[in-house]
């Protein structure tokens, strides 16, 4: 299943808040918690953060893409990259609290999101992040046929 | 994501507005660094009240200012912190590793 | 070439909020002016609402994309359905300022756009909207290379 | 968008809240109607001053609210107009088609 808002930005960091405001817009359009709503979005950008510094390396004409979607009381957010293998679950992640730059991606998107999951999947890598909402969020009701006139 | 300046002396009051990620942090990480490093600067204070976003690039600049400071035996001091980033200094396990004030005339006191 | 950024969305108006915060974002992230950004996102707005509205005759399963692309001092937003062939600018539009009930999504588009183009390609309606930006407005430089760093 | 109606007797005041676009106006034609229609309503007035977009449905629903009170000799005014929509309504050249007050008091005393 396609998700219900898919967005592809060019690598390059200035597209970020773009995405951002997507989650953000997202997450609104399904009446999801504020606070809730704004660790999600940490969590996506740190995701895409990380593909265009390490997985493109800085190359800004490659492209990354989020699929975002929702069921039952579940949020998903896809995002696929072309860039080299890496799976983040494989990735000891050090301690937080220390004094070092760098190094706090992966741990505040593993700490805000209840699940990580990952795939290589032809040539694509694709982060796989979930987090179920309490209490229940409505799931997007009606997507699949005829609930709006004029 | 917007950097204004004020230096009074050896006292540097750092303003940020707008989000704070992989695209302005590195803006934010060269002027408080500079601050420490060609100015001589004894006490940096960053205003973080206009800004609403902080990702783990942010926090690293901020970090590094941190650590710089440590090196000079200077201060490095953060100020309206706003809920967002507040949220991701303490899930990262930093709100009590930084000097943190309410507003700017607090930590010039302080 | 693809554009800088692209969302697809499914064809619920739930989703039309989002897609205006990304055009908005866009903008936004090539420093155009304010004002500008609000009659643009106005324009695509009612493109997308045009598809879900009378293209997919609010069947919400249906899809919609958008691809946002800068060259040169020029924005292209492009709107992509499966809809029933539709040109808009086969369409004559009734003058404005009357007192009736809808028929002024086409007009603004128009009005705000400088130029509209369509064409169908393949089962696709493929809206084309333009607008040159004055004073210069920056184009995604760098975005070909490597431009950051940490 | 939400919507929040004040009746005082036979005048109401429909208070917006947030962006009227094809997802939202259906309610706002619904609720405007219906003051006219079956609760006999003789003054609607819609403030928008917490609206900062509107697209031609939003204009569509605010077009049918002033027929539907001119069906009815009844008032029908907007007050707290935004730049935004206030270009839209210019665009369609509907800006002096409608009532336009800065203020409910404006409104209340016209
Ligand atoms: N998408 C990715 N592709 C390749 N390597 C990655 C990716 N994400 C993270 N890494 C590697 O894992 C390390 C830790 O990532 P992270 O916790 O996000 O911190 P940071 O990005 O600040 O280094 C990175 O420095 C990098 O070496
Ligand atoms: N994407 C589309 N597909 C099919 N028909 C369309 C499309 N866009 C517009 N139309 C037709 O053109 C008419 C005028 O459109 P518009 O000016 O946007 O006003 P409105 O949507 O309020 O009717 C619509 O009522 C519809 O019949």
């Amino acid at each position: 299943m396609p998700g219900q808002v898919e967005i592809t930005i060019a690598g390059h960091p200035r597209w970020l808040r773009l995405a951002r405001s997507a989650v953000e817009g997202f997450c609104a359009a399904l009446d999801v918690a504020e606070q809730e709503t704004q660790s999600i979005v940490v969590a996506v950008d740190e995701a895409l953060s990380n593909v265009m510094q390490h997985a493109y390396g800085g190359d800004c004409s490659r492209r990354v893409s989020l699929s975002c979607s929702a069921r039952d009381n579940e949020l998903q957010f896809e995002i696929r990259d072309q860039g080299v293998a890496f799976n983040p679950l494989d990735r000891d992640v050090p301690p937080p609290g220390e004094l070092r730059s760098g190094g706090r991606g992966l741990y505040l998107m593993r700490t805000i999101m209840d699940r990580v999951e990952y795939r290589r999947e032809g040539g694509s890598n694709c982060v796989r992040l979930s987090k179920t909402l309490d209490p229940y969020v409505r799931p997007a009701q009606g997507e699949a046929g005829k609930t709006h006139g004029h | 994501m917007d950097i204004n300046v004020k230096r009074d002396g050896r006292r540097s009051i750092v303003e940020v507005v707008g989000d704070i990620d992989l695209y302005s942090s590195p803006a934010l990480r060269e002027t408080v660094l500079d601050l420490f490093r060609k100015r001589g600067q004894k006490n940096v204070i960053v205003n973080l009240s206009n800004v609403d976003y902080i990702d783990s690039s942010g926090v690293a600049s901020l970090v590094e200012g941190l650590q710089e400071a440590g090196k000079r035996s200077a201060r490095f001091m953060l100020v309206g912190l706003q809920e967002g980033p507040r949220r991701v200094l303490e899930l990262t396990l930093l709100l009590n590793v930084f000097e943190i004030h309410s507003t700017e005339e607090d930590a010039l006191q302080a």
